[in-house]
């Protein structure tokens, strides 16, 4: 299993399209910095295929006010749970 | 566990930087070791030695001289890419006959190679960049 | 009377960065409070990500922005009142204005080319 | 007999930048070729705009990098062979094989999957 | 009558859809750097709204390949003609 | 005519300071005045006086300084993007307690203001980001 790692906005080029195509069944995908985003109700559904491997960064949605406001389908971690989650994973990839 | 960090994106300009102290601190703190930093791309400018930040803000630099100082990080820091931006050791400075030099101890200047070594020989590679 | 084809504004700054991930927003905001301290007239446009500097509840973020929320007040001590947003990214962002920290008014397409060509100086950031 | 679940590949080196535009490209393919030098077993996925780096008639650029035409010649001195596509990314842009510089194979995302899962190290630029 | 000027591909975020919102009737647009993948038969529909307004930089489209590549609706100016654009345009406008 | 630049990209690793440096001979060519190129975000590295690229690739610091030489282009650097970016002239570092500096003549640190000031009284400004 690995951990992909997004920091851009769902808007902002391919990154999220691209770690996409590059996930394994297994893999799981977290969210951080404009990647955050991605948690909100009205981006989560670009990540309908991996629903329960999606991620965010707490420090990240709280920093922008998106706390509280994303979809409930996102596993919210902190930095701690962020290590926890790159121990998990064989390897990790960043998309940015 | 034995991580290295891969640090892609220049300070200030956007949060790569900072989500690499952040992360790497955290690192630390659940008792795993952090081996290196290594900075590449725009990374290397994190190793310009006279950066003054408004007090308000956090200071990148010291953060990672303090990695390195409480805890051994290497701080290596990819030597083509920092040249082409203008950064440059003493000893590299006087190879190239100039005065005055923007990287000092502990960042390192060092192949790329480097990068690849720690890749396949620690266990996590954790990539930032912009 | 004005002339019908004066510029209404000196300077329009458009927002399309969100804040916190870069320093786009921070570095486009000083340009606009310099602006209002030279005594121009100064309106903002937030387009894309940037009408997510407008969200309630924000934080100091990682690169210790303290927040757009105390720079966004600064908007009102430099007199800067003119600020729009584009309708298009609230709608993508699913956000209202009740969302929003500040009053803003809210633009379609043609309204935005409008106020784009009203203005003698428009910076993008 | 190998082991199925060792991984195929030592490094998979992740092109998704076009040429020119930025040094991505550049800084990437040189991270291949140093582990290449190295006595690596390395492979590049091109994604995205990525694919242009692949173009025939390319000239040197503003950034004066001498074109990737050159760059690209030298993966075959250090044999770097093992050369993908992304399929999708080839469609968007409405290129086929004989576009391109160099012999590639064509991945769909499935494809792409697996190939990022063989490889021991994987890098993105 | 306004210049705005793009350097990223139609692919990489949001720019090109901004700069068609801000321009006018009378406006121009040109592609330089990464922007002139705009100028792609498969990609050029996305400027449909301003025919005739479209330019694209030679030096960019020829460092990329794309020179001959690209479509005929497309006008072509090298750096010259950008200077020339920029006289003749009261403002100019960026979007990256 | 009246021109100025604004850059904001990195040298280096974007095309923006490549565009801007072509787009400002052009425009000398044709015979109008540059006044001034402002640097502003990531393009106040393009003022990092050590830059050492290898002998094949276009050195932009010295296109600005031959600019400014040939044809009274300054060169004018924001103070505060600069600072934070660990770039400073010889006083800013004296008065920061730093010693060595980063940025010399003919580049010149400077507030912002000049840039609005630039746009309103130019005939054009043309802005090159990353």
């Amino acid at each position: 299993m690995k951990l992909h790692i997004v920091n851009r906005a769902p808007d902002a080029g391919r990154a999220v399209e691209q770690a996409l195509s590059a996930m394994t069944a297994e893999d799981r995908l977290l969210l951080i910095e404009d990647g955050v985003q991605g948690a909100l109700p009205s981006q989560v559904d670009g990540f309908a295929d991996i629903e329960g491997r999606l991620y965010a960064l707490r420090d990240d949605l709280e920093a922008r006010g998106l706390m509280g406001r994303h979809d409930e389908r996102v596993k919210v971690v902190d930095v701690d749970g962020f290590v926890t989650l790159t121990e998990q994973a064989e390897r990790t990839l960043s998309w940015y | 566990m034995r991580y290295a960090i891969l640090l892609m994106g220049a300070p200030y300009s956007d949060q790569a930087s900072h989500s690499a102290l952040r992360f790497a601190r955290a690192v630390l703190a659940r008792g795993h070791q952090l081996e290196t930093v290594f900075f590449y791309h725009d990374g290397v400018y994190n190793a310009a030695r006279l950066a003054a930040p408004p007090q308000d803000e956090p200071h990148l630099v010291d953060g990672w001289i303090t990695l390195n100082a409480e805890h051994g990080v290497a701080l290596q820091v990819c030597i083509a890419a920092a040249l082409r931006r203008g950064l440059m050791d003493e000893r590299e400075a006087s190879r190239h006959g100039k005065s005055g030099y923007s990287v000092e101890a502990p960042f390192e200047l060092t192949g790329l190679g480097q990068l690849v070594d720690l890749g396949l020989n620690c266990d996590r590679l954790v990539t930032f960049a912009s | 009377m004005r002339d019908e084809q004066t510029p209404d504004g000196d300077l329009l700054v458009i927002l399309r960065h969100g804040p916190h991930g870069t320093s786009w927003l921070r570095e486009g905001l000083d340009a606009a409070l310099v602006g209002a301290a030279f005594g121009r007239e100064v309106a903002l446009l937030f387009m894309g990500e940037g009408v997510l500097a407008l969200l309630e509840g924000q934080g100091p973020g990682a690169l210790g922005q303290k927040g757009t929320g105390p720079t966004l007040e600064m908007l009102e001590m430099y007199d800067i009142e003119a600020l729009y947003v584009e309708g298009r990214a609230m709608e993508r962002y699913g956000l209202e204005q009740q969302d929003l920290l500040l009053e803003t008014r809210c633009l379609d397409a043609a309204a935005i080319a409008e106020l784009v060509d009203r203005n003698a100086l428009v910076l993008t950031f």
